[in-house]
């Protein structure tokens, strides 16, 4: 069953066609990547399915409800989670208090004004169980200003993966790593997929992880997707190779 | 609320010109003053509060070197002249740390040299107030144009006004130094990247402002009475008018500045009690409708 | 409870010490000190650089003291209404104010507080006009001596200031800084950013206006300056020179602007210079309130060495 | 550059105190007088920002009649000692330094020389705390004459705006009726004391000069910078005759601004408050003639020899005349020095008794008379100088000075006190 489909999706920023007649669907419990060239409208695409941007024709359906005019936080409410390509973390706050965001949004604990944040023993306990996850327990009294670059990544995930996402679209989660530490994340990324049954898909430029990782590749071009199947599948497709692959050995 | 003595006064030929020139002269002023802090903070990105000061200094400034040298157009020209060094002066030494600070320090650091200021221009002028009388050559009657009175004064100060709206516009437009401001206000890194000096494009822009507002301070001093602490009334009519016309915008800061002066000009004939509420719930409409005001650049 | 140590510790030390000048001294202290405290709720913990707070002071001095004047004698029908009438003026303002960013969420606030303040002077046979409201402010007996109404202020600014410790403590308060931090994240998270920021503008709304009533009531009048906006730059100045990052920063703020003026104008009429200067000092050279200051430095010393003394400058 | 002026010393003058503090001290120990307690003023005014003047002046006025007093021995044995302090233009701090005054330094009595507004804050003081306090500066009526607001412990010694418009309409009836000024505009601030006034200089007028109308009505809020706009709609509305009580700052500017257009030259202005040393000091062009203007104060109004060695001494220690706020000061501290003369105590309510009703010499009361008096039972000087005068260009820039007879003044406010119930 589809969990999140999108239905000839258009969008341009003044001329610039970003995004160009795109439809394609994402299936629940699949882990799939989206690759293209920079500019390819990767992070637009995201944008437009987590409501930070509107779109300018198309549909967005979330388990065949149009969710294309909700707000960016009731998509987030609904399960629709995110990292961010250039890491949206809270710098002068410490890595637990950047996690705990996240769990007390998930338990729906945020509107009490009287008790105790510190005392609550059960997200407490949720949030270093959810820092185990991504091997920052250590960490967690650090704030994140002195986090080096591969944890503050990991946090930036961490946080949306923390919400128990029903699909969690991370933006180029390896960006800026030595390849030894990309397939370290990655690792952990599926270890987390399989464990819990997420619903993942990443943007990602190391052909190495993506077809390590992916279930299944989309390749836009232009705003729109020229290829869409299984790694094998798409690495012998010749308009891919052609457009994208070209001299890739 | 007489709406009728309003209507009348559309009516009146004598009337029209006598609030339209009232309405001007105000406008030209706030002009003056507000254009410098509309290029502050459009290059800078500083709202600085100690506008007001400059303008109070450069009224000072006028008529010490008017009493000294009891003629005018130099104690204008000097008086500016002084007032741009001392902006330079003054942004090399205290802003220029503030760039990069937290809002919060830039509003209180501008906000501390209000006091400042004025219990400097109290130490030097005293505090008591001071009238410095419209010079000699503009003591001539007032013209009289279809029952109205615009006196000659007046005629000047709106000229200098407009003259100086043309000048900066033309000069920011046409000129390289003001292409680098342009640019710079648009995005300073970028410039930096361009090998551009944008520390010295800083300096200019203040000292440029302080200039504009010690014109305006000059233009003033005969009119209108000096003493420490004129600046900080003016400094929110300047707000709105950056606001509204648009921030970093010079043609935004004019032609704000005229609607504000006929709001007050006709204000007082139509809603005498609360023409100041007025300008104040424009500016409040502005920013929520058009935060970029007329012609100000859209928040990214 | 802390909060019931400290306002203990004040009462007992009034009757210990009881030097009447301290007693005032201290009294507006406190006030002013609740009324930074108000600010640094919104400015601290969320980020919205308010630049007219003064309004909520204004509402809350003249609610109160025109109803003591005109319409009943209880103190706490008083306070109440303060708090129903700057909760409202603070709910319309907040409204329209939270749709903005930075820089013009100031001027608005701004404006706002200019309107309040020309309504304040229109408004003559309610509100006195520019003369302010005349008359003294009749008070119960048990308010009537300095000493008695300094224990009633140290009563309601102690229980005020620890209802914001607890909202700041709370799960809502830890949203707010998240909010400060990085609001894109927050919607992310599912956060709607815009009514967390109508709350707290409404809270500090209202302790603002409270504020403005334990002041009218202490000086048993009401005037225009309450809402100038002039006035909204002390509870700034007090939360950056006391410190934005520790709670009671601006409460010490308060402390450092009250006694820096009333010994400043003892020797020279040039206090504006006195405190401009210090400010300017603070600003350029310190770049951190004194609380935060000391607050990193017990810090820096216990965890892991000066290293983070030097902590990167807050970026804007 | 004008020197540096009054300022620099102020700097130095606590040192000054000090010092002669100290020498009166040993000199006291040393001559074996009763080594007694300095009498304490507390001054409480403000002293920066746009209205300094008021505070400035006003201590200027204070002080110079202690040394006068202190010269000559003090009274009761002991001399009189001024502590001057900056209410900042904040109620709540003129609220507080007055508490101070009381609490802190033990003062035998507060001196208000602020405006109306923290005035009546310091008013609440004086009542809360039992404390004498003399107003030298607010002018609005109800501040002594409406009995909800007055309170035992305070005295005035400030001229008061229903005494001024009583005086301005019997002299603007009498030139209205000879140049048949028929229709009239009036210009004032919009406070307070504006609106008070005015109203009452209109309602005067009608007294003396029935068959006028006043066909507009102006209120600039207080220190706006530009009247044009209101200045062209006079213009416009051609009146005859425009009356304000526009003072200090805004009435200069608004003077220049009139000049400008040649509004005087086209209508009678009577501005109470031209005859102000400050303001005709500060014009330069020269005052326009013609104008009619209140006695305000004026080292020549009353043209009498004790006026005249006030300002003399005046300007001997501070380089320039004494201004409204200055003789209202130094009168208020003659009345406490003879006041506690005759009480032989600085205790409060003995003060307070000897005080109502006292009549002492003053260099500002009207002619005929040398003494001004204080009334016991609103605590209000009365007697004192109220004139009006014509504007000539040259020093001492007033002539044809006229006085309206007190017993009729007294007359008409009691009128008036009747019809607002205030009696």
């Amino acid at each position: 069953m589809k969990i999140l489909e999108v239905q000839h999706l258009n969008k341009s920023f003044g001329g610039l066609q970003a995004i160009n007649d795109l439809s394609l669907g994402f299936e629940e419990g699949e882990m799939s990547s989206i690759i293209g060239p920079n500019g390819a409208g990767k992070t637009t695409f995201f944008n437009l399915l987590t409501g930070y941007l509107r779109l300018d024709s198309g549909k967005i359906l979330f388990k065949n409800q149009d969710i294309s005019k909700l707000p960016n936080y009731k998509i987030g409410r609904m399960g629709i989670n995110r990292s961010f390509q250039i890491s949206h973390v809270c710098p002068s706050l410490t890595v637990f208090e950047n996690l705990r965001a996240s769990i007390l949004s998930k338990r729906k604990k945020t509107f009490k004004f009287f008790t105790n944040v510190g005392g609550m023993k059960d997200i407490e306990d949720e949030v270093m169980s959810s820092l185990d996850d991504i091997n920052l327990k250590d960490l967690a009294g650090t704030p994140a200003t002195q986090l080096p670059h591969g944890a503050l990544k990991s946090l930036d995930i961490g946080m949306a993966l923390a919400m128990d996402p029903q699909i969690a679209l991370l933006d180029e989660p390896t960006a800026g790593m030595p390849s030894g530490d990309r397939m370290r994340i990655m690792d952990l990324i599926q270890r987390l997929w399989k464990q819990k049954g997420l619903t993942i898909v990443f943007v990602e430029h190391d052909m190495d992880v993506v077809f390590a990782f992916s279930q299944k590749i989309r390749v836009l071009n232009y705003g729109s997707l020229i290829a869409d199947g299984t790694p094998e599948e798409v690495s012998q497709n010749p308009v891919v190779i052609e457009a994208y692959l070209g001299d890739e050995d | 609320m007489d709406l009728s003595s309003l209507i009348e006064c559309f009516g009146d030929p004598g009337c029209l010109i006598n609030q339209t020139t009232s309405a001007l002269i105000f406008a030209m002023l706030l002009f003056l003053i507000a254009s410098g802090l509309s290029l502050i903070f459009g290059v800078l990105g500083v709202m600085n509060f100690a506008h007001g000061s400059l303008y109070m200094l450069g009224a000072y400034l006028t008529y010490t070197l008017y009493v000294g040298t009891s003629s005018f157009s130099l104690a204008i020209i000097l008086g500016c002249l002084g007032m741009g060094v001392f902006g330079v002066f003054f942004e090399r030494v205290f802003f220029k740390p503030i760039y990069t600070m937290h809002i919060l320090y830039q509003l209180l650091l501008t906000y501390a040299f209000i006091l400042i200021l004025d219990d400097v221009a109290k130490l030097i002028w005293g505090y008591e107030f001071i009238t410095m009388g419209a010079p000699d050559a503009f003591q001539r009657p007032p013209l009289e144009l279809a029952g109205s009175f615009i006196p000659t004064y007046y005629i000047f100060v709106i000229a200098v006004g407009i003259m100086v709206a043309v000048l900066l516009w033309m000069f920011l437009r046409k000129t390289k130094y003001g292409k680098l401001i342009r640019a710079t206000a648009h995005s300073s890194e970028m410039v930096m990247a361009l090998g551009k000096n944008t520390s010295v494009v800083y300096a200019g822009v203040f000292g440029l402002g302080a200039m504009l507002a010690g014109l305006g301070g000059a233009l003033a001093a005969p009119i209108r009475s000096i003493f420490p602490g004129m600046g900080s009334d003016v400094v929110i009519d300047c707000f709105i008018v950056v606001v509204v016309g648009g921030m970093g915008s010079i043609p935004g800061a004019f032609l704000a500045a005229i609607l504000i002066g006929f709001m007050r000009a006709f204000g007082i004939i139509g809603f005498p009690m609360v023409e100041e509420a007025l300008i104040f719930i424009l500016m409040a409409v502005v920013l929520i409708v058009r935060p970029q005001g007329f012609f100000g650049r859209a928040e990214t | 409870m802390w909060g019931i140590i400290f306002a203990a510790s004040l009462i007992i030390l009034s009757f210990v010490y009881p030097s009447e000048f301290l007693i005032n001294l201290f009294t507006q202290i406190l006030i002013m000190g609740l009324f930074a405290t108000s600010l640094n709720l919104l400015v601290g913990y969320t980020g919205m650089v308010s630049f007219g707070h003064a309004g909520f002071f204004g509402v809350g001095a003249y609610t109160a003291a025109v109803i003591l004047q005109k319409y009943s004698t209880s103190v706490g029908f008083a306070f109440g209404t303060t708090i129903v009438f700057s909760a409202i003026a603070a709910l319309i303002i907040g409204s329209f104010c939270i749709r903005l960013g930075s820089i013009y969420f100031a001027m608005l606030t701004l404006a706002f507080n200019q309107i309040i303040y020309i309504i304040v002077i229109r408004w003559t046979d309610m509100t006195g006009g520019d003369q302010g409201l005349i008359g003294g402010i009749p008070l119960p007996g048990f308010l009537s001596t300095q000493r008695a109404y300094f224990i009633f202020t140290v009563i309601v600014v102690a229980a005020s200031l620890v209802i914001c410790k607890l909202v700041v403590d709370s799960p809502f308060g830890a949203i707010l800084k998240v909010i400060r931090e990085n609001a894109d994240r927050a919607y992310s998270l599912g956060i709607r950013v815009k009514s967390y920021q109508l709350i707290v503008f409404v809270m500090a709304g209202i302790f603002g206006g409270i504020s403005g009533a334990l002041m009218s009531l202490s000086i048993s009048g009401a005037y225009p300056d309450f809402c100038y906006w002039a006035k909204s730059a002390e509870p700034i100045f007090m939360v950056v020179v006391g410190g934005m990052n520790s709670f009671l920063g601006p409460l010490l703020g308060a402390a450092i602007f009250k006694i820096l003026i009333a010994y400043s104008t003892m020797y020279t009429n040039l206090w504006g210079l006195i405190i401009g200067g210090v400010l300017v000092l603070i600003i350029l050279l310190v770049r951190k309130g004194l609380a935060d200051y000391v607050m990193e430095f017990v810090a820096a010393r216990s965890v892991d060495g000066p290293k983070n003394l030097l902590s990167p400058k807050k970026t804007g | 550059m004008s020197g540096i002026n009054y300022k620099s010393e102020a700097i130095k003058k606590p040192w000054m105190i000090l010092m002669t503090i100290a020498l009166i001290c040993s000199f006291m120990i040393f001559s074996g007088t009763v080594s007694a307690e300095p009498i304490k003023i507390g001054f409480v005014s403000i002293m920066s920002g746009r209205v300094a003047m008021l505070g400035e002046e006003g201590a200027k006025g204070a002080q110079l009649a202690i040394d006068e007093i202190n010269a000559k021995g003090g009274v009761i044995g002991r001399k009189f000692k001024l502590l001057t302090r900056d209410s900042t233009g904040k109620p709540e701090e003129a609220v507080r330094i007055a508490r101070d005054y009381v609490v802190r330094d033990k003062v035998d009595f507060i001196m208000d020389g602020s405006s109306s507004r923290e005035s009546f804050a310091v008013k609440e003081v004086s009542r809360d705390l039992k404390k004498l306090t003399m107003i030298t500066a607010s002018e609005t009526t109800a501040n002594t004459a409406d009995p909800k607001i007055r309170t035992p412990y305070s005295f005035r010694t400030a001229r008061v705006a229903i005494h001024d418009s009583i005086v301005g309409g019997y002299f603007a009836g009498k030139v209205a009726k000879e140049l048949g000024l028929k229709k009239w505009y009036s210009i004032s601030p919009d406070y307070a004391y504006g609106h008070d006034n005015t109203t009452l200089f209109f309602e005067y007028l009608k007294k003396n000069y029935p068959d006028f109308e006043i066909i507009g009505q102006q209120w600039p809020k207080i220190f706006e910078p530009d009247y044009t706009a209101h200045i062209t709609k006079i213009m416009k509305d051609k009146p005859d005759a425009v009356y304000s009580c526009l003072w200090g700052g805004d009435i200069t500017a608004f003077m220049e601004q009139a000049s400008l257009y040649g509004l005087f030259k086209r209508m009678k202005f009577f501005g109470i408050n031209i005859a102000d040393p400050l303001v005709l000091g500060a014009l330069k062009k020269g005052v326009p003639a013609g104008m009619y203007t209140g006695g305000r104060y004026n080292i020549t109004m009353p043209d009498t020899p004790a006026n005249r060695t006030f300002g003399e001494n005046f300007k001997k220690k501070y380089g320039t005349y004494p201004s409204n706020w200055s003789w209202q000061a130094y009168t208020a501290v003659l009345f406490l020095e003879a006041a506690v003369k005759k009480a032989g105590t600085t205790d409060n309510e003995k003060v307070i008794k000897a005080l109502e009703g006292l009549t002492i010499e003053a260099p500002s009361a009207q002619p005929p008379r040398k003494t001004v008096t204080m009334r016991a039972n609103d605590h209000q000087m009365i007697y004192y100088t109220i004139g009006w005068a014509k504007t000539i260009s040259e020093p001492p820039y007033v002539t044809d000075r006229t006085y309206m007879p007190w017993e009729e003044i007294l007359k008409e406010e009691a009128a008036y006190l009747k019809k607002k119930g205030w009696d």
